[in-house]
């Protein structure tokens, strides 16, 4: 393997990127250049899939192969993608109109069927390029352009529906958090199959300050619960909140008022998926404290991976096909 | 490049508007009543005319055994000429004897029914069959019907107070209610008979009529297909021939091409009536390296497709009408990225859904112009269920060679008709390579994505995990050469005339239209798809038998149109354009050649009958 | 109210039923009739939307308004038809392939929305009208014509999307229990919003016997989990099993082998659903025990009534829309 | 029924390719600077003609007082006569005094740029506005674009050393790359100048061009809409006006037309950019009992709006060319049931993606043939802003009176252009109601959904909820008159031609297209949808200033076409047909009567200037 040195650079592209000035988009851009520099794959074998939105012109800025395709459809192409070239890492970056609206479909069969993607969903709880309608993921009663009295429209919690959708890796971070970002970049990288994360970004020109309880300078300590595997749920300035479970029920307390092993342990490797769908509901939105992290890291055969292993597995036992006989093989006759 | 016209000489097909059913099953099967109710049911079948040859029943041999084994055939022809002692298109096998006895009969993939609940190991055994012949592919090359006979006849007769033995006796009927949905015959007959034959039995009559409708129910549901004509192999040229269906030559075709091009097939798809078969057939063959793909929905379908023609495979994506119109903004993503891709519409009786299992031409000028924008694709059509096979491989060919989608229509007709196919050569086929970019291709290093090739206008096939030619593209208007987004007004003239010239130059890399004119006619007959075989069979018939002076041709490619189309169409002083819908294609040749031209036009969602169209164009010569 | 007093045969058609002998969906018909008989609903108020399958050729026969759309699309369309019109009873009529396959987009946000319908899902976990292709609920493996070495498709749980997806009502019922059937049909009917029931439909050309653990004699006894509101979930011939809570997933055990208050006790109103979510990770399709009856009836307001609502707070505010005065809201010259 | 040509003797419409912006601010607010840059790199605008009158700068007064407020006016045209004291197009106000002095000036619908940051609460008392101007409705009627330009400033400038005061020193860099992506003007010349003006500090270069650059990128994603040409009102005729954009018509139109037939409106649309602010202005009328619905994909919007026609509401979705694509199994679908649906084509550049916010005429034939199978439906197209009113209310009347899926054809021209608009009396507007089917129409008390008007050919509209009229539609072919499913090919050749039929039927029912030709000429320029403006200005351009005699028409109705089209065009020796297409008006027109036009094509994805349109006549008169 020749040693790969990149730097963030070799992943910058000629194109200036044409984000509004102060967007979230900009920081997990530097995010993602910073980690493939480390990330030790060829350069030529990385491809970025988009949809369409402000989000979805991602892969102009990244010096890799890139499609920006048509709205919510890219991972179905990335599927078609990863399924014909193993050899390749393919990413899907998405937003939430792209992802939970008109890509609603395709993204939780992606989930379902576990093919080798890797899906970044760039959640600014709005339609940023169409200047600022509701989306999906947009707080119910939300007033914009078309919802001037408040939207009628209950949100997804993006991580509920990953869960509910067989998803075998979920994890959630901020886009004003680089080291945070690129830490679930790697987890993602090294799970195979389908990963999910869900990253909160800041649209400061149509619904900025969405996540200041999680990037404010002072409420984020508060509101910021980092999720680590085997390791106590406990969060707050001096870890002074925990998680514990009321039934089947996640519940934020005091930790003075329950004894240490009621603390929940985060297991993120847990098939039955119950607890992790538990933490995900531990929010509604972005308006409290909020679960970050690996939710659930449950691998199984990637569907390409098993896609493969059958071609091979026929070929094996009837040989590599041979034309001449296929056409004969509904029995013939010869005229002379 | 073969054309349709080419191949028509090497089948002289005759066609005949006949089918040939035979009844075979154990005597208490009540095989006689089913055979004689089906052929007076068919009474409406245009000019009829039913022979009722009878095999002689053996005298009651043990139930199961060969010896036991009762048929009866009836034959139903819509010509008066008969070619004598002919085989039976269908066969009713009502237990394992009964196939044992027939099948050696049965024309090559013909069809057969078969009564699965009869398949036990006793019966098996007790017709000599060493091993089940419906899993060891004993009927490989036939269509074969799986019909749960006696366990749907129960249920059908559930309420009707017939009990133990006679429950199963109304068997039979749920076999005529079932070839009564295939063959498009009416119920009402057999259950005046059934009510007049049984009158004083009223639940026994009861039993009979719901097993009647359990069938016919069973056919419907099931969309099983509807077979009412048969291509009858009269003077075949030598070579060694195998009977084949459209969508089974489609899938082989595809194959063909796979590997004239050395690239791993990606078939993309969503079931549905009646293309599911391609994906079927597709499916079966993973050691040629063929990826299947069975998407949520057709837009995913057309999407996945995209996805493996960006990685470097031949990507195929195959549905019917309602599938195409999900697919428009893929296509045009597709036609706006440049990559090479086949889009199969097995056309059906439309508009919405239609009549699914019903053949129709009726989606040319949405093949045409189904897109929003300036988005012209090439678009090929397969004339017969053997011309499928080369169609397949011209769509790969074109595809591959001008980086650029291409929809192949076919129909039901071409789908689930069948007819003699002379087995081609395959290292004689077509060498359909085209090299994957690998090198730079501007002078200061760098790749340009939309560097067109000076000859084709198609530009370069880099595809992910070739080192230094990594690149962007999408939707977007491009900028020409970089293939960076451009808003300039320009440029988006200038790269809409390229994707336009691109296309209309495949004109000059097909062949030239072929007309099939021995002595100067007056009078052209033109069509294209699935109007072929009724075309070519009318006009030998008038020829031979009154000595009729007319020409004939078949179009291939609907876009472009062969360079000399013009020039052929003006050279008559009459055009007579068949089709499966109200003059689409006579409209396309209006607007581009200012031709006047004649229309045989039903959408009554059945094939031209060779008469309907003999009539026409005697009307026209007088 | 003029008193209704239906009998099925009122909600007969003229259409006969064209499905196989011995399909599961002629006792399911039966039973939407008989319920219905009795439903206190105006005849010419009810109206089935279906989309594409054996399935949804239901419509033609309910002797009420009914439309056969198009493939997956019956819950958008019943979404127009129940926000334009709500003195209407929609149902929708759908099957495995058309509401998880091509309509998954539709189904989870009209669940996600809470319009005033009631989805029935007939799941036989197979595509019957096109002649038996694996759908989004065969099990993974299952060979058919469209993989004939075995799908690679791993499964939807369909509750367990639901859920995730924001459903407000969420059951599962079995063609072959009618009783049954009726009692979640009425549950359904009670319940303002979208209401879910997954059907277990035996389709016996196809996929016969894909129930058999819950329908056959012997085996039913032991794999019925009915879940009762606020009775503890124990089944089986003798009540022998017992279901509990071991951390955030739920367990079948051995009654025997735990004490009384360990047995879970069914709430299908807890809005935290994450005990709904655990029931509905019991069973991984119907091949052993599965609970059936309501999972989930957590009612918020639909979006029809909210959408109502709003547009007679606008007209109480503004006064109903005066279109003249509309047109000069821009403001006017005058040339004379 | 009005026809486009008769509104337009109303609209005595002279139109000048000129725009007017006046940049207002603090003295301190660099507004000179930014003028001048503007105007420089304005000089690649055609003929450009580039007048720079400046109001006399205020004496240094406080900061933030009207009396503080200096301006610099830049004016463009493309043609050569100018009116004197033309009202401003753009207003960019730097501050709460800068608009308060200006505003007044600005035309009527103008665009106005403002920056948000500078609307605090001590800015607003200092220019003596009693409350925010942003917010109480004082800019209703004005296209407002807000931008926080200090915010945007900070952010663009924060890594280029330049700190504290010189930070916001940038901010009109920012305003004039915004208008330079509004005006489609390069940055090169500025950047040039800022580079040659601050060389001896480096940082402030660097933060002028970052400024720049940031200002540029809102404008790109926030897809702000180019404005390139303004119809300059000359001789109104007597009535009252206002100025209204074609988005914003369509909305109105729409209501008039829902209280004209007595019925609710039902949006089911999905965001696109540029049919978006249809939802927007809809959405802000719930009080008319309009009920918008913003569904999950495009797929699901024109589904909700066919359940809402099946429930009886005037039912609409509206959309681009990408949506269109992904409506046409739904249409096939409302076209087969026969429901009353309008689907709005706000068109965009295309192919796929595209240019969102460019002007093309490029989804006519995919209007016309974007369905598979037998499926014509109507087509109407909106000429002008103005226009738009009256053809919604048009496109109201035929779907509802006929039962079927009317496509109304718009484009970016149309939608954000503005035009000064008479307005109607309303309760002249035409009577659309439409009676529900309340009552059996059989002979035996049942109800048929398919029995037709013998006039119209629609079928009756019997919605959910009424008693006895329970009846099942749907996607498979129906029955004539009983609408169950029915496989019978006779019936699917009658439906097929009934269906046609009443769609054919409605050219009885629209007006003869009109001609305006004084002294007949022999070249006819005929147009349809946004080409009109262009086209009537550069004719009475010709007729006034050099007496050149060519008739002119437009077309309202693309499918089906007026009855006297073809005897129109036949009429005149010579035809021309402007489009913003290749040619698809032309490829029709040659379908249905054989005709030869010339064509005046582009894609370059501007409106026609006027000059264009004019030269190309004379050309051809020549
Ligand atoms: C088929 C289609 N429908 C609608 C659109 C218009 N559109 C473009 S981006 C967008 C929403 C994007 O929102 P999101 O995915 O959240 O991305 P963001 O802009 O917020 O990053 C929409 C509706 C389109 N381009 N194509
Ligand atoms: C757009 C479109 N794609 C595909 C089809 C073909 N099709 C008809 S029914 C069906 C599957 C139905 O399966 P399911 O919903 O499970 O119903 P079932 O027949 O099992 O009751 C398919 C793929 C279609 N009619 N329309
Ligand atoms: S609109 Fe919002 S999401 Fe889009 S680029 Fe601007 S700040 Fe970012
Ligand atoms: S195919 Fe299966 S689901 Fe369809 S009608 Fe027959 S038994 Fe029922
Ligand atoms: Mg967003
Ligand atoms: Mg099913």
């Amino acid at each position: 393997m020749t040693t790969l040195n990149y730097t963030r650079a070799d992943f910058q592209t000629d194109q200036e990127p044409r984000w509004c000035p102060g967007c979230g988009d900009y920081t997990i851009l530097s995010s993602v250049q910073r980690y493939m520099a480390d990330m030790g794959v060829a350069k030529e074998k990385v491809v970025f899939v988009s949809g369409i939105g402000c989000s979805s012109r991602f892969p102009y800025y990244m010096n890799t192969y890139g499609m920006h395709s048509i709205h919510g459809r890219a991972p179905a192409i990335a599927t078609g993608l990863a399924a014909s070239r193993p050899d390749l890492d393919v990413w899907v970056v998405t937003g939430d109109g792209d992802a939970l609206s008109i890509g609603g479909n395709h993204l939780i069969h992606a989930l379902r069927r576990n093919v080798n993607l890797k899906i970044l969903l760039f959640n600014n709880q709005i339609y940023g390029l169409t200047k600022g309608q509701y989306s999906p993921t947009s707080e119910q009663g939300k007033r914009t352009k078309s919802s001037p009295v408040g939207s009628l429209d209950f949100p997804f919690n993006p991580i509920s529906l990953a869960i509910g959708a067989e998803a075998t890796f979920v994890a959630r971070c901020l886009d004003s958090d680089p080291s945070h970002t690129i830490e679930m970049l790697e987890r993602a990288h090294a799970h195979r199959g389908t990963a999910f994360i869900e990253i909160y970004q800041n649209c400061n020109v149509f619904n900025d300050k969405a996540f200041i309880k999680l990037t404010g300078k002072e409420e984020r300590a508060h509101n910021r619960i980092y999720m680590r595997h085997g390791e106590p749920l406990v969060f707050g300035p001096d870890n002074e909140y925990a998680v514990v479970l009321d039934g089947a029920e996640a519940k934020i307390v005091d930790r003075s008022t329950v004894s240490p092993e009621m603390v929940l342990v985060h297991d993120e490797a847990s098939y039955s998926r119950t607890q992790a769908f538990a933490l995900s509901r531990l929010n509604r939105g972005p308006s409290g404290p909020a679960p970050l992290g690996v939710f659930l890291d449950t691998p199984r055969e990637s569907y390409d991976d098993a896609l493969n292993r059958q071609l091979a597995e026929v070929q094996e036992k009837r040989g590599s096909g041979d034309l001449a006989q296929l056409v004969r093989s509904l029995g013939t006759w010869t005229i002379e | 490049m073969s054309d349709t016209d080419t191949l028509s000489d090497e089948v002289e097909t005759e066609l005949l508007d006949k089918v040939i059913i035979r009844f075979a099953g154990d005597s208490g099967d009540g095989m006689q009543v089913a055979g004689s109710r089906f052929t007076e049911a068919s009474a409406l079948f245009g000019n009829d005319l039913a022979t009722l040859p009878s095999f002689p029943a053996e005298i009651r041999a043990p139930q199961g055994t060969i010896a036991g084994v009762s048929s009866y055939q009836v034959q139903i022809a819509d010509f008066d000429i008969l070619t004598a002692g002919d085989d039976p298109d269908v066969l009713v096998a009502m237990n394992p004897a009964a196939l044992k006895a027939h099948l050696g009969d049965v024309r090559r993939n013909g069809t057969i029914i078969v009564n699965t609940d009869a398949f036990t190991e006793r019966n098996l055994e007790k017709a000599e069959w060493e091993s089940n012949p419906l899993e060891d592919g004993t009927l490989e090359g036939y269509r074969v019907i799986e019909v749960p006979m006696e366990t749907l006849t129960k249920e059908a007769v559930v309420d009707s107070g017939v009990t133990g033995r006679e429950v199963l006796r109304s068997k039979n009927m749920l076999a005529v209610g079932l070839l009564a949905w295939l063959f498009n015959r009416p119920l009402e007959p057999t259950i005046e008979w059934v009510q007049k034959r049984f009158r004083s039995k009223p639940d026994v009559v009861d039993a009979n009529v719901k097993a009647l409708r359990g069938g016919y129910n069973f056919g419907v549901t099931t969309e099983a297909f509807r077979t009412t004509f048969q291509v009858q192999p009269a003077q075949l040229r030598p070579g060694t021939y195998t009977n084949i269906s459209g969508n089974t030559a489609l899938a082989w075709g595809l194959i063909a091409a796979a590997q004239r091009a050395e690239l791993p097939i990606f078939y993309g798809s969503y079931p549905i009536t009646p293309a599911t078969d391609i994906l079927h057939e597709l499916a079966k063959h993973k050691n040629f390296g063929v990826r299947t793909f069975q998407a949520e929905d057709e837009i995913a379908a057309v999407g996945s497709t995209i996805g493996a023609a960006f990685g470097g495979s031949l990507a195929i994506t195959g549905t019917s009408g309602p599938g195409l119109a999900l697919k428009s903004e893929g296509i045009s993503l597709a036609m706006m990225t440049e990559l090479p891709m086949i889009v199969i519409d097995v056309q059906r009786g439309g508009p919405s859904t239609g009549l699914p299992t019903k053949p129709e031409q009726s989606d040319l000028l949405f093949a045409l112009f189904g897109r929003h924008g300036e988005s012209p694709i090439p678009v090929i059509a397969a004339a017969s269920p053997s011309d499928a096979f080369d169609v397949a491989i011209e769509a790969a060919r074109i595809a591959l060679k001008y980086m650029t989608p291409v929809i192949l229509l076919s129909d039901n007709n071409v789908a689930n008709g069948s007819e003699p196919w002379a087995i081609p050569d395959i290292e004689a086929l077509p060498d359909l390579r085209v090299p994957f970019a690998t090198a730079p291709n501007a002078p200061d290093g760098s790749f340009l994505p939309y560097l067109r090739d000076a000859a084709t206008l198609a530009r370069p096939w880099a595809i992910p995990g070739t080192p230094g030619l990594e690149h962007r593209i999408g939707g977007l208007e491009s900028e020409a050469v970089t293939g960076n987004v451009s808003y300039d007004t320009a440029n988006h003239q200038a790269m809409t005339e390229a994707r336009a010239a691109k296309v209309a130059g495949i004109a000059n890399d097909i062949p030239l239209l072929e007309v099939d004119d021995p002595d100067g006619a007056e009078l052209l007959v033109i069509g294209w798809g699935s109007t072929f075989p009724p075309i070519k069979a009318a006009i030998n018939n008038l020829r031979r038998t009154q000595g009729v002076n007319v020409a004939r041709a078949h179009l291939r490619y609907l876009n472009p149109f062969p360079k000399n189309l013009g020039e052929v169409l003006g050279s008559y002083k009459k055009v007579l354009v068949p089709e499966l819908n109200t003059g689409q294609l006579r409209y396309v040749l209006r607007a581009e050649y200012l031709v006047v031209t004649e229309g045989l036009n039903k959408v009554a969602a059945e094939p031209f009958k060779i008469g309907e169209i003999r009539d026409k164009i005697l009307e026209m010569m007088a």
